[in-house]
């Protein structure tokens, strides 16, 4: 760990109309370092890292690159001065290929005429031979969005930089895709670059980084080195109390009551997955693991009708459904929360109210059919508060949020519904560690009250913290299924990966 | 926690304050300072111009079509656009002009006219909800095919329509005291739609559709129907609006409303509707109308040389909707 | 100022009409404006620039707000100005119609040209060329109704006379010159042996002449109205003549309707009009007459020669 | 990972099959399936359909709005549109013309004229870029004022050029062997356009900005800058446009190209340029223009009656773009 500082930031301050994002931050950038950046939803992480880019620019203080004072004016120039950065909120041009995305900064820059593809994708190949088996040929709107998230690292990746950003970029990447990350992050820390690493996730934090810096309400709280505390100590850094049980209890033995919430018998769509069959029961937590691109996400929103030409039955608490569409399902009390927030989870152009009551906007009117703005109103206001959400004001546009607080409003749109059933997709992606305990809490509470919940995480220690069984997916197909004792990160990975023999659920008839 | 509150308190300030501050927020403020601002500038300008007779007449130039203007800002609202009100409307009027002329009672003519024209919106609908067809493509279209439609059914000819019954005249020009008919249907339209799409659950569908299809689908909301409502809709007023007209010319012109479709998503876009849908309102897009509407009138009134006429129409166009953009930001 | 045809000091007449900034309105002003001068009266020239009924209606009860003597209106629709018209006379505004009329409004007067007589001596000049038995075609703009007159007119005339002349084409062009030239392409191709077209307007004639020069086709071309494109073209032989209503003569004796009627006390006829309440200066239809524009008279077609020197408002 | 090849083999297979399978593959072998039924149809229908001068008149009928389409698809695809293209066109012909009838050499009023129209390009590319307005309204407002100017250089009338020197004409009017010069420039514009969109990294840029703007910021391309030369490039090249057909009519006509834009932009979408930036083709918008020219060829060809043409070519419209969703669909 050089001791030279590459990026020096004082004073810096901003804010969105009276939401002050940040106070006074001061931060120091080592060369060569892997820094981390902690702190809840809304703490200004993102903020400061928009303003080292250029995308914003901040109300008062001093950016010093290499001890120089700058002023950032925009991407480009953050370019030209060699700050890379991979955002929260994916930003792909989804009509072009994956190989021009990765190079449009190169394309942008070059003074060549002409158009290399070949060379593009030939480089793109090289990238991705690391990171995953995307075809660069294919258009970025053909990619699911965990694919879409590995483009944008890709993409980060070739920059040719001194400050890389990387922020959350692990949100939706499940434990392989990430340890390749952080492998190839290292790589290029003992090269010199510097990097500012952004994440909920603690574990990744003091695995892979040098020192933590700690943000608070806009405030920079402080940087220590990693080796010098314990996550225990960022994480009450960041929320100003302890946390001691990351995860509720679990259901015990004598709890469960065998009553079945879910029965699926025989799905298959005929491209994504065949031969789907598991039941959940009541007041236990489902889980679903896979590696990206296995068709869990599929195979959950073939059940509530969203997408696909499914075959196979479905039993809601006893009862065979026959849906027609999405509508329907949530009709039943079957509900998805989309793993894919600014594509399909929340309307960012409209108010936190009437994204919170889009699923049934009926409930906030009254009997002819009019929405009660105070009803509205305190719907969110109570959601909310549940999910500590931080906002201005609740008719500000999603836009406006920082993206775990998205999360969470896509999240108490599920909920406002009090649905028998929800199917949650990433659910704490991007939320911070205090939130996210709320949220298990939240989970296991509806569990026990009776309301069937499957969840969908890329993040291990969340399923195996939460959930009471977990049933692994691999190619679109039930590989197995762990629960107690068995229910290990290698298990699981195992399972994943299609190197070890099924366990549990039956073994699939090979094809 | 020391300072921040996570979550706001619902304001519940002195009423009296809220209700100029909530003007001043609405995003239909800068447009109506803007129109006051010509009202000011136009009654020194000219005598005429504050008359009863003269604003009678400024609004009857744009009450029908702003009925269209309504189904067009529910449309755009929900991502579609139509660029055939021009010629349906027309249509409304020559097929009600010719059912009239071949016996049928008038009102009866009408209704059915005005069902032929839903069906031509459910017939879009069908074409850009379930085939999957642009709004732009499908509705030029229809645009032509409609127009064809009224000069087959004319010849080309206007249909005299001289001996409608005073009874069904009456709609298109009697007065209620000094009010004409069409005023008044005119605002009956635009109140009841402006107060359903801020408030029903239904119409509040449209902008989540609009605003991001794929979470609308997400939420439940059946978004095809959506689409497919409101483009049948904007048709359906299309069809109410040719049948005003012809009450009130008392005659059918198939070559009636041409380019009537860029004026009307003009005063949409110019009263805050996005051509990307999940925005607009009633209210904004009839103030874009009467906006168009006064310039047009006044450079009239004043007797501006028709060469120079075009270009301050465009020019103060242009100069109102940067300074709303302004005073947009400024209050944002 | 009863029993005198002298206008009182300030009276003033407006000529009204859509699409104002069309250059056909010019000469006619020019006319208008040289009646009025000689009786001592204001004018004023307004209406709306736009090809739309609602907006020209407004323009005509605007104009009506300033209490004008008199208004020669060129109305775009007939029944739709019925109201207005009378609702304008009676208020005491006098109201004649010229190049359109709305008959069955209570204007008093009408000055137009005889669309019919064009047809017709466009037909018998096509025949004393071409003989009897020739293939011709016409361009149209169908909804604007001088225009379908011409074109109707000379169809039923040559059907009714010369029906061994063939119509090989017919097609709608709305005086876009692309279109036409478009159409006329077809038209040639189609019809190798075509001899003879009849357009209504000058901007169609403008593509058709280029498509048939492209061509190298023989066809024989006389068109209505005048620009200085198809004069051009008339004294290089391209386009055989036009026909021009008289504008001049249509804006001077349009004003004579008007201001007659604004006048009508200095006249008591033998007839009920007084006592039934009409204005007696009824007059049902005045023809302006048309010129034959040939290469010999085109010179005197230039309207940017006519106009140097004069005051086009 | 034992069993899975993670990186794909590209088809490497016989060239042949890949030229047929390309050909396949493109967006474009719908809409040229579709026009060559036609053709097939027509030359059954018509003896003269196939012939060199037909072929000729119907290409030249499109040739000189086909360099405004080439324009427009570029400025579609950037994210923005362009409603004034036939003001601006016709104010092309006419600000050369007048500098023309003043004594100017016809080169050098041309190219003043072209610049004029880049500048106007500018202004609208400022008020989108720099003000924030939308491309739609900013338009709007320049189509009106730019008619405006047309009336006002021209009192109205049309400027007759039958003094234009013949190699000056020639531009308009001569051939070279049996090709009209038009075509060639055509041809010329096309190509150099379609080769740059699909080849150059500047062009690229344009995609990039059209498909997410704010994606093509954070890789540090001047999307502004993008979208204002795009802007600025679509009335440069109406401003060609105009010069061209003012050599070619030998006049200048202050009305000329009324309603062009939906023309152009129909073209454009119809081969496959998206509303909302970011995808469309300069070949796929020519076959666009090729469709719609050759569907009203073909009617007047035929003689149709003109009271069934509008229904009969908005039906085609209809049916053509459908089946070429069809096709693509298929495809994919
Ligand atoms: N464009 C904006 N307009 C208004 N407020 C904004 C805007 N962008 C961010 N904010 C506010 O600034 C604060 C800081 O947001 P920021 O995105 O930096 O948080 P963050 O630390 O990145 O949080 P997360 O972990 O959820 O990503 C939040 O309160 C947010 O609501
Ligand atoms: N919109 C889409 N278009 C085309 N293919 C898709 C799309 N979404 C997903 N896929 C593909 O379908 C398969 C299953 O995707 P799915 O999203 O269900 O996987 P997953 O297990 O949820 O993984 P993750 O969400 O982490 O990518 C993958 O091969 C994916 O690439
Ligand atoms: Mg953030
Ligand atoms: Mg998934």
């Amino acid at each position: 760990m050089a001791g030279d500082v590459i990026l020096e930031i004082s004073d810096l301050s901003k804010s969105f109309g009276p939401v002050r994002a940040l106070r006074g931050v001061n931060f120091e950038l080592h060369r060569g370092e892997i820094h981390a950046l902690a702190g809840e939803n809304g703490a200004g992480k993102s903020t400061l890292m928009n303003i080292i880019d250029g995308i914003l620019q901040p109300d008062r203080g001093e950016i010093r690159l290499d001890g120089e004072l700058v002023r950032i004016a925009s991407p480009a120039a953050a370019q030209k001065m060699g700050i890379g950065f991979v955002h929260q909120e994916i930003a792909l041009c989804p009509d072009v290929s994956v190989a021009e995305n990765i190079f449009m900064a190169t394309t942008n820059a070059s003074r060549s005429f002409l158009m290399d593809y070949k060379g593009l994708e030939r480089r793109a190949r090289e990238v991705f031979a690391q990171l995953s088996d995307i075809d660069p040929a294919v258009l970025v709107r053909d990619l699911s969005i965990s694919n879409q998230q590995l483009v944008e690292i890709a993409k980060a990746l070739t920059l040719e930089c001194r400050v890389l950003i990387l922020d959350e970029p692990t949100a939706a990447l499940t434990e392989a895709e990430a340890q390749v990350l952080f492998r190839i992050m290292r790589r290029l820390a003992d090269q010199g670059i510097s990097i500012i690493y952004i994440s909920h996730r603690m574990v990744e934090i003091f695995d892979n980084c040098d020192r933590v810096s700690v943000f608070r309400d806009g405030r920079h709280v402080s940087t220590r080195t990693v080796a010098d505390i314990t996550p225990g100590d960022v994480v009450a850094a960041m929320v100003g109390r302890e946390i001691s049980d990351l995860y509720p209890e679990k259901l015990r033995e004598s709890e469960r009551s065998r009553r079945e919430v879910l029965r699926v018998e025989n799905l298959s769509e005929v491209k994504r997955f065949r031969d789907v069959s598991f039941t959940l029961e009541e007041g236990e937590i489902l889980g679903i693991a896979g590696l990206i691109g296995a068709g869990r996400s599929e195979i959950v929103k073939g059940i509530c009708r969203l997408e696909g030409e499914v075959t196979g039955e479905v039993w809601l608490q006893g009862e065979k459904l026959s849906l027609r569409d999405y509508q329907d399902s949530i009709e039943a009390g079957m509900v998805y929360l989309s793993e894919d927030r600014k594509g399909d989870g929340v309307f960012l152009d409209m108010s936190i109210t009437a994204n919170v009551s889009a699923l049934k906007p009926e409930q906030v009117a009254n009997a002819l059919g009019l929405i009660q703005t105070r009803r509205e109103e305190e719907q969110a206001g109570t959601l909310g508060r549940k999910l500590n959400l931080k906002c201005g004001r609740l008719q500000d546009p999603v836009s406006s949020l920082s993206g775990g607080n998205q999360q969470k409003v896509a999240l108490a749109k599920m909920l406002s519904v009090n649905p028998r059933l929800i199917f949650l997709d990433e659910p704490t992606r991007g939320v911070d560690v205090g939130a996210k305990v709320e949220i298990h809490r939240i989970l296991r509470d509806l569990a026990r009250d009776g309301v069937g919940i499957v969840v969908i995480s890329s993040e291990l220690p969340e399923l195996i913290g939460i959930c009471d069984r977990v049933m692994v997916i691999h190619e679109g197909r039930i590989r197995g299924e762990v629960s107690g004792a068995e229910m290990t990160e290698e298990n699981i990975m195992h399972l994943a990966s299609g190197t070890t023999r099924a366990t549990g659920a039956a073994p699939q008839a090979a094809k | 926690m020391d300072h921040t509150v996570n979550m706001p308190t619902t304001a519940k300030a002195d009423p009296s304050v809220s209700l100029v501050k909530r003007l001043l927020k609405m995003r239909e403020t800068g447009l109506i300072l803007i129109i006051l601002a010509l009202f000011i500038g136009m009654s020194f300008a000219s005598p005429y111009f504050l008359t009863w007779v003269n604003i009678r007449a400024m609004t009857m130039a744009f009450a029908v079509e702003g009925i269209v203007v309504v189904g067009m800002t529910v449309l755009l609202i929900s991502g579609g656009i139509d660029l055939s009100v021009g010629s349906v409307t027309a249509l409304s009027m020559v097929i009600a002009g010719w059912l009239f002329l071949s016996g049928i009672d008038p009102w009866l003519a009408s209704g059915l006219s005005i069902l032929a024209c839903t069906a031509i919106g459910a017939f879009m609908g069908f074409f850009t909800t379930r085939i999957g067809l642009h709004h732009f493509i499908v509705s030029l279209a229809v645009m032509v095919i409609a127009r064809g439609a009224c000069l087959l059914g004319t010849g080309g000819r206007p249909l005299g329509l001289y001996t409608l019954p005073p009874e069904f005249k009456f709609i298109g020009q009697g007065s209620i005291g000094p009010i004409p008919i069409v005023i008044v249907m005119f605002f009956v339209v635009v109140i009841a739609f402006d107060f359903m799409l801020r408030r029903t659950t239904m119409f509040r569908k449209v902008f989540y559709t609009g605003s991001n299809e794929k979470a609308a689908a997400y939420s439940g909301i059946r978004t095809k129907k959506v689409v497919f409502l409101t483009t049948t809709l904007c048709s359906a007023l299309c069809g109410v609006a040719g049948i005003i007209y012809m009450a009130r010319f008392g005659s059918a012109q198939p070559t009636f409303g041409l380019g009537m479709e860029l004026n009307v998503i003009a005063a949409a876009v110019i009263g805050g509707a996005s051509l990307k849908g999940g925005s607009g309102s009633i209210f904004g897009a009839i103030l874009g109308a009467v906006l168009l509407s006064v310039v047009s009138s006044s450079l009239a009134l004043l007797d501006v040389s028709v060469y120079w006429q075009d270009i301050i129409r465009g020019s103060i166009l242009l100069t109102a909707v940067t300074v709303d953009h302004y005073l947009n930001k400024s209050r944002g | 100022q009863a029993d005198t045809l002298k206008c009182a000091p300030g009276e003033t007449y407006i000529m009204n009409v859509m699409v104002s900034g069309h250059p056909y309105w010019i000469p006619v002003y020019q006319g208008f404006k040289q009646a009025a001068e000689a009786f001592g009266c204001e004018t004023v020239f307004s209406g709306t620039p736009d090809y739309d009924i609602t907006k020209q209606i407004a323009s005509f009860e605007q104009d009506l707000v300033k209490s004008p003597a008199g208004v020669l209106l060129h109305p775009m629709q007939a029944d739709p100005f019925i109201e207005p018209i009378n609702r304008a006379i009676d208020n005491g505004t006098q109201v004649a119609t010229f190049a359109a009329d709305s008959p069955n409004s209570k204007r008093t007067g009408y000055v137009t040209s005889d669309n019919l007589a064009e047809a017709k001596f466009a037909a018998e000049e096509f025949v004393a060329a071409l003989g009897e038995e020739f293939e011709f075609a016409v361009l149209e703009n169908p909804g604007q109704s001088n225009h379908d007159l011409r074109v109707t007119a000379f169809l039923d005339y040559m059907a009714a006379h010369y029906p061994k002349a063939k119509l090989v084409g017919r097609q709608a062009t709305n005086q876009d010159s692309n279109a036409a030239y478009r159409a006329t392409a077809s038209i040639v191709q189609a019809n190798p042996e075509l001899d003879a077209m009849w357009i209504p307007e000058a901007g169609s004639a403008e593509g058709a002449v280029a498509a048939v020069l492209e061509a190298k086709a023989k066809v024989m071309i006389m068109h209505a109205d005048i620009t200085p494109t198809t004069l051009e073209h008339i004294k290089a032989g391209n386009i055989h003549a036009a026909l021009n209503p008289n504008q001049g003569m249509q804006g001077f004796m349009g004003f004579m309707a008007t201001f007659l009627a604004a006048h009508s006390d200095v006249f008591d006829p033998f007839n009920d009009y007084k006592v039934s309440g009409y204005n007696p200066m009824q007059i049902p239809f005045v023809d302006n007459g048309f010129s034959v524009i040939t290469k010999e008279n085109a010179d005197s077609f230039d309207l940017n020669v006519y106009m140097a020197g004069r005051n086009p408002s």
